[in-house]
C-alpha cells in the first residue's frame, strides 16, 4: 500500500504540471520538426511506390486511411488510459490530455471514414454500406462527438472530467469490437494484414510507406494533445 | 459507548474559491453545534462537506461509537431541499424512508405515525405531500429524522417557513435527542431556543471560523 | 430495498402513464414503418423482428434522463448517496424498477404488433424472448447516460447521445437471434446467448458506472 | 417576447449542448436503424423518409414534458400567468423556441442523414421539406400536451393519449408526401398541403388549448 | 391617481376544504398588511388567491389608479419559489424578466446592475443562479421586484433563508417601496421590521381573519 503509493508520488512527481511544461516547452519545435520530416518522407513514398495489379492508383489512400484509422482507435485508448488516470490516481494531468484527445480522434475518425468511403466507391460501387466494421467505425465517431459534447456541457471541469472518464472506460468496449468485427462478422472489409499475431502478411513494398506514415500520424497525435495539456495545465493551476 | 465527532483541519471549495480551511472541533454525545454567518459565507457548504457528499479539500471527519467511521452513514442530512416525492402521501413517504434507511444498530426509530404526531401533523398524513404548506412540508421532512434513528444530525436551516410554536416543538426535538446521546450540528439565521450550545461563526471566502 | 422498488413503481404509475406512453410511441414506431415500406406483406413481416426491436429500444430512450434527475431535484439522491446500502444497489434496483415500470410493457405489448407486421408465430415468439432478455440491458446501459447527465438540466438528448452508441451491440444480437429463430440454417442459440452475456454484461457495468457517475457528480 | 425566445434557446443550449446534440442524435438514432434492418441499401433507401420523420418526432417528444413543467417547478410560470401579454402569445413563443432548438438542427441535418440512408436527391429534397412544414405540429400539439401534464400531476397518461394519436396523421402525411415526390403516380401536393393544414391548424389551436390548461392548472 | 386596493369578501378553497372565507380590507397607497398564522392557515392561499393564480371562491379583488382593474397585471408576486433559471447567470435572469414584464406605465424599474447592487450582490451578477447559496438566491429573487415597476407586492415569506443585515435591507426597500406610493402584503413569521403595518391573522381551516 505505503509502496504503492510512493510510487505513484513519485509518477506525478515527474508529472507534475510545471515541469511538464518545461519539458514540453523545450521538445514541441523538435517534434514539430520531426513530424514535417517524417510526413514529407512518407508522402515521398507514397506517391513512387508503383500502384497495385488490382486496385490501380487508388491504393493510395490507403497511406492515409490505415493510419487514420489505427490513430482513431489508438487515441481513444490513450483517452481510456487517461481516464483510469483520472479515477484511479486523480492525476491532474490525466483529464485535460483526455479532453484534448477527443477532438483529435474525432477528427482521426472522420479522416478514416472519408477516405474509407472515397475508396470504397471504386472497389465497392458505394459511399457506403452497413457493414460491422464501418459501422462501429461510425459509432466510434458518433461517442467522440458525444464526450466533447458533454464536456461541453457540464460547466464544472472537475466533475465533467470525473463524469466523462466513466463515460470513456464504458465505451471502451467498442474498440475490441473495431478491431476484431472484420473476423466476427464477415464483412466486406479487409481483415487484418499488418496488426497480426503472426506478422504483417503484406508486401513489404506497401509497408514501408505505410508504417512511415503511420509514424508520422502518430507523431502529429502527441504535440496535438500535449499543447493544450500544456497551456490548459498551466491557466489552470 | 457514546458517540464523538472529530472534525480535523476541514476545507471545502466551490468550483475556484476555498470557502473556508482549518475548520476544526469535536462535538461529544449530548453536544449541539450552531453553524452562524451571512449569506454565502459557506454554512451549507460545511455541512454537505460534513455529510460526505461534498468532497473535502483538506481535513478528516471521523466518528467513534457508531458502528462505522464513517459520519455519512450514522448520520441525518436535512438540506434546503425535502427529500419527498410531491406524488406520494405523506404516510407513504416516511414509511419509504424508515425502510430504506433501516435503523442504526442500537438506537430504535420512532413508528411512522408517532413521528407524524410528534411534529403536530396527525390529521394530514394521507394528504399527498404536495398539497402541504410549505411549512407543513418542512415539518414532515424533520418527521424522517424520528422515523429512522441516526446518532448525528447535520441539519440546514431546519426551522425555515416554521411558525413559532414549531420552533418551539422542533427545539424539543432537539434537546430529546441530546439527551438521548445524540450528537447535533445546525446552520441557523434564528436562535434554535436551546440552551448552552457552541456556536460557529462562518465569515466567507477564506475566512477561519472560530468556536465560541 | 424492496421498499425503494416498490416506490419507483409507484412513482412511475402515479406520476403519470409511464408504461403507456412508451407502448403508444412503440405502437406509433410500428405503424409508421408500412408506410415507408409499402403494403408489401412478405417484406414487412421480414423485417419485423428488426422494426420491433428498434421500436422498443427508442421507447426505453423515453423518460430514462429523469431516472436520476427528480431524485436529485427534490433531495433524496442527497438521502440515497448517504446510505450504507452499496449505492451500486440502490442504483440496481432503481434500474429494476425503471424496467418493469417502462421496459416490460413493451415486452407484452410486442405480440399484437407482432400480429399487425404479418409475422409468424415462432417470429413472435422468439422476438418476445428477445426483446425480454435484452431490453434490461438497454436500460442498465441508460442508466449509465441518466446518471453521467444528473447534473445537467434538459439532458433528454443527451442522455441518448450517449446511451445509444452503447446500445448497439444489443440490438445486433437481439435481431440476429429473432432471425435465427425464423430461418432455418442459421442456430438461435450462440446469439441469444450472447445476448444473454451483455445482458449480464451491463447489469454488472451499468450500475456500477453509474454510481460512480453519481458520486462524482454530488457536490 | 423576443426576450422569451433567446432566454429559451439559450436554456437549451447551456443545459444541453444545443444545436450540435440534436443533429447527432438525429444521427444516432438513424445509425442504428440498419443494425436492425440490415445492410440492405434498396431497403435502407425506401424506408429512409419513414426513418427520419420517426427520428424527428423521437427528438421532438423527448424533452417537451419539460417545456412548461421545469417553469412552474421553479415558479417562473406564476410570474408568466400574471402579465398582461396574453398567455397564448408566450405559449407559441415557448413552442417556437423549443422548435428551433430542436426540430430545426433536425431540418438541417436530414439531407446528410438522407445520404446515409442512401436516398436520392428528389427523395432526400421532399423529406427534408416536409419535415421542415410538419415537425412545427408535433411541437404545438407536444405543447397541449406538455400543458395538460402540468396541471394534472398524475396526469400524464392523458398527456401520451392525447399526444401520439394527434402527432401520427402529422407523421402518415409527412411520409406520404415525402413517399409521393419519389414514386411517379401518386401526386405530391395533395399530401403535401394536407401537412400545411395541420401544421397551421395545430398552430393555433394548440397554442390557444396549451394557454387554457395553464390557466386552468395554476392554483 | 394613488393606487387602492379593495379586497372584498374573498374566500378560497384547496380541494375539498374551504381554507377561508369573508376576508375583506382595502389598502391605500403607501399602505403595508403583514399576513400572520401558523403553520397551513392559509397565508400562501390567500396571497394566491390576490394574485389571481388561485380563482377565488368566492369575493372579487380590484385596484384602482393602475391602468387595469386586474390585480396581477399591477402587481409582483414573490413566491416560496424563486423564479429564476439555475443556468442562467444572476444578471441574464435580471435583465429576462425586466425585458418580458416590462414596466408599468407610471413607474420606472432600476437597472439591473443597480438593483443588484441595492440587493448586497455586486460581486456575483455573473455567476450562474444555481450557483448562489440558499440567501442569495433567495435576494436575487427580490431584485426582480425591482428591475420592473409594480405598484403592488405580494411576498410569501420574504425573509426566509435571509441572514439579519439582509433582513434590515430588505425592510428597507419595502420602505422606500412604500414611501414611492406603492402597497405590501407580506406573509411572514419573523417581524418585517417596519412600523405601522397593519395585520392579518389567518387561522386555519374556515376561520376568519381580522384585520387589527
Ligand atoms: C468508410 C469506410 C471504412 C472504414 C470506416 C474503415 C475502417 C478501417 C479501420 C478501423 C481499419 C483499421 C483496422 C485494424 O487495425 O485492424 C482499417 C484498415 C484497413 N482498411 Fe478500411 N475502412 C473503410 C473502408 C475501406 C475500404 C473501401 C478499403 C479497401 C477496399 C479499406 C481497406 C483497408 C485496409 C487494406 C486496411 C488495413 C488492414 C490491415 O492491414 O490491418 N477500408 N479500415
Ligand atoms: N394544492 C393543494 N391541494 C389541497 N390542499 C392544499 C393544497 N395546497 C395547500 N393545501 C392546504 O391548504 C392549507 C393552507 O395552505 P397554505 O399554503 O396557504 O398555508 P400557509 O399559511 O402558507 O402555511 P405555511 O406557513 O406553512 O406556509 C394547508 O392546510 C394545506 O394542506
Ligand atoms: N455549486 C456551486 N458552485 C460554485 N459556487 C458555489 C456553489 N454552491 C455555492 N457556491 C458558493 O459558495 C458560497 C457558500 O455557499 P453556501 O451555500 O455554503 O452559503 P451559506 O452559508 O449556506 O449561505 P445561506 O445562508 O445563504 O444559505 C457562496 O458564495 C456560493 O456562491
Ligand atoms: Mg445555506
Ligand atoms: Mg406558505
Amino acid at each position: 500500500m505505503s509502496e504503492q503509493s510512493l510510487a505513484i508520488r513519485k509518477f506525478s512527481d515527474l508529472a507534475n504540471p510545471t515541469r511538464f511544461i518545461g519539458l514540453a516547452e523545450r521538445l514541441l519545435p523538435w517534434f514539430s520538426g520531426l513530424t514535417a520530416l517524417l510526413f514529407a518522407v512518407g508522402l515521398y513514398l507514397c506517391f513512387t511506390t508503383e500502384g497495385d495489379y488490382q486496385q490501380g492508383e487508388t491504393v493510395r489512400i490507403m497511406y492515409v486511411h490505415v493510419p487514420a484509422a489505427w490513430l482513431s482507435m489508438m487515441c481513444y485508448t490513450v483517452m481510456a488510459l487517461s481516464a483510469l488516470g483520472t479515477l484511479v490516481w486523480r492525476h491532474p494531468l490525466a483529464d485535460v490530455s483526455a479532453r484534448a484527445a477527443a477532438p483529435i480522434g474525432a477528427c482521426f475518425t472522420f479522416l478514416a471514414l472519408v477516405t474509407g468511403s472515397l475508396w470504397g466507391k471504386p472497389m465497392w460501387g458505394a459511399w457506403w454500406v452497413w457493414d460491422a466494421r464501418l459501422t462501429s467505425v461510425f459509432v466510434l465517431f458518433l461517442m467522440y462527438l458525444g464526450l466533447i459534447a458533454l464536456n461541453r456541457a457540464m460547466d464544472d471541469p472537475g466533475k465533467a472530467a470525473k463524469v466523462s472518464a466513466i463515460l470513456i472506460l464504458v465505451g471502451f468496449v467498442n474498440i475490441p469490437i473495431i478491431k476484431f468485427s472484420v473476423e466476427w462478422w464477415n464483412t466486406l472489409h479487409q481483415p487484418a494484414s499488418v496488426l497480426r499475431l503472426d506478422g504483417p502478411a503484406i508486401d513489404p513494398e506497401f509497408l514501408r510507406p505505410l508504417l512511415v506514415m503511420a509514424l508520422a500520424f502518430t507523431m502529429l497525435f502527441l504535440p496535438c494533445t500535449s499543447r493544450p495539456c500544456a497551456t490548459k495545465s498551466g491557466a489552470g493551476g | 459507548m457514546p458517540v464523538k465527532l472529530h472534525v480535523e483541519d476541514l476545507a471545502a471549495r466551490r468550483g475556484e474559491d476555498l470557502i473556508f480551511h482549518d475548520i476544526s472541533f469535536v462535538l461529544r454525545a449530548g453536544e449541539a453545534l450552531v453553524v452562524t454567518g451571512a449569506n454565502g459565507s459557506g454554512k451549507s457548504t460545511l455541512l454537505r462537506a460534513l455529510s460526505g457528499l461534498l468532497p473535502p479539500e483538506t481535513g478528516r471527519v471521523r466518528i467513534e461509537g457508531a458502528g462505522s467511521p464513517n459520519l455519512a452513514e450514522s448520520s441525518h442530512y436535512l438540506g434546503h431541499r425535502n427529500a419527498m416525492k410531491r406524488e406520494l402521501t405523506v404516510g407513504e413517504n416516511l414509511v419509504f424512508w424508515q425502510d430504506f434507511m433501516g435503523d442504526s444498530p442500537d438506537g430504535n426509530g420512532l413508528p411512522v405515525d408517532v413521528a407524524i404526531e410528534a411534529l403536530g401533523l396527525s390529521g394530514i398524513g394521507h394528504l399527498p405531500f404536495g398539497y402541504l404548506s410549505a411549512g407543513q412540508q418542512r415539518r414532515m421532512a424533520m418527521a424522517r429524522l424520528l422515523v429512522a434513528y441516526r446518532p448525528v444530525w447535520l441539519l440546514d436551516e431546519p426551522t425555515a417557513a416554521l411558525d413559532a410554536s414549531a420552533d418551539r416543538m422542533f427545539a424539543g426535538l432537539v434537546r430529546i435527542h441530546l439527551e438521548k446521546g445524540g450528537i447535533v450540528v445546525a446552520a441557523t439565521h434564528q436562535p434554535l431556543g436551546i440552551d448552552g450550545v457552541r456556536e460557529l461563526r462562518m465569515t466567507g471566502f477564506a475566512g477561519v471560523g472560530d468556536v465560541i | 430495498m424492496i421498499a425503494l422498488f416498490l416506490r419507483d413503481l409507484k412513482l412511475s404509475v402515479r406520476a403519470g402513464g409511464g408504461a403507456l406512453i412508451g407502448v403508444l410511441f412503440f405502437m406509433t414506431v410500428v405503424a409508421v414503418i408500412p408506410f415507408g415500406v409499402g403494403p408489401d406483406l412478405n417484406l414487412l413481416s421480414r423485417i419485423g423482428p428488426a422494426i420491433l426491436w428498434i421500436g422498443a429500444l427508442l421507447a426505453c430512450l423515453l423518460g430514462l434522463d429523469r431516472l436520476f434527475q427528480a431524485e436529485r431535484e427534490d433531495g433524496s439522491l442527497d438521502v440515497m448517496l448517504m446510505q450504507e446500502t452499496p449505492l451500486v444497489l440502490t442504483v440496481l434496483v432503481k434500474c429494476l424498477a425503471h424496467w418493469t415500470a417502462s421496459g416490460l410493457p413493451l415486452v407484452i405489448a410486442s405480440p399484437l404488433l407482432g400480429l399487425f407486421m404479418n409475422m409468424n408465430e415462432v417470429a413472435i415468439g422468439a422476438t418476445m424472448l428477445t426483446l425480454l432478455v435484452g431490453t434490461p440491458a438497454i436500460t442498465f446501459i441508460g442508466a449509465v447516460g441518466a446518471a453521467v447527465a444528473v447534473a445537467l438540466p434538459r439532458g433528454g438528448l443527451l442522455v441518448s447521445i450517449l446511451v445509444l452508441p452503447l446500445a448497439i451491440p444489443v440490438l445486433i444480437f437481439g435481431v440476429s437471434a429473432a432471425y435465427a429463430a425464423v430461418e432455418d440454417p442459421a442456430p438461435f442459440l450462440p446469439p441469444f446467448l450472447i445476448l444473454i452475456a451483455i445482458t449480464l454484461f451491463f447489469a454488472v457495468i451499468g450500475p456500477l458506472a453509474a454510481a460512480a457517475a453519481l458520486r462524482s457528480s454530488s457536490d
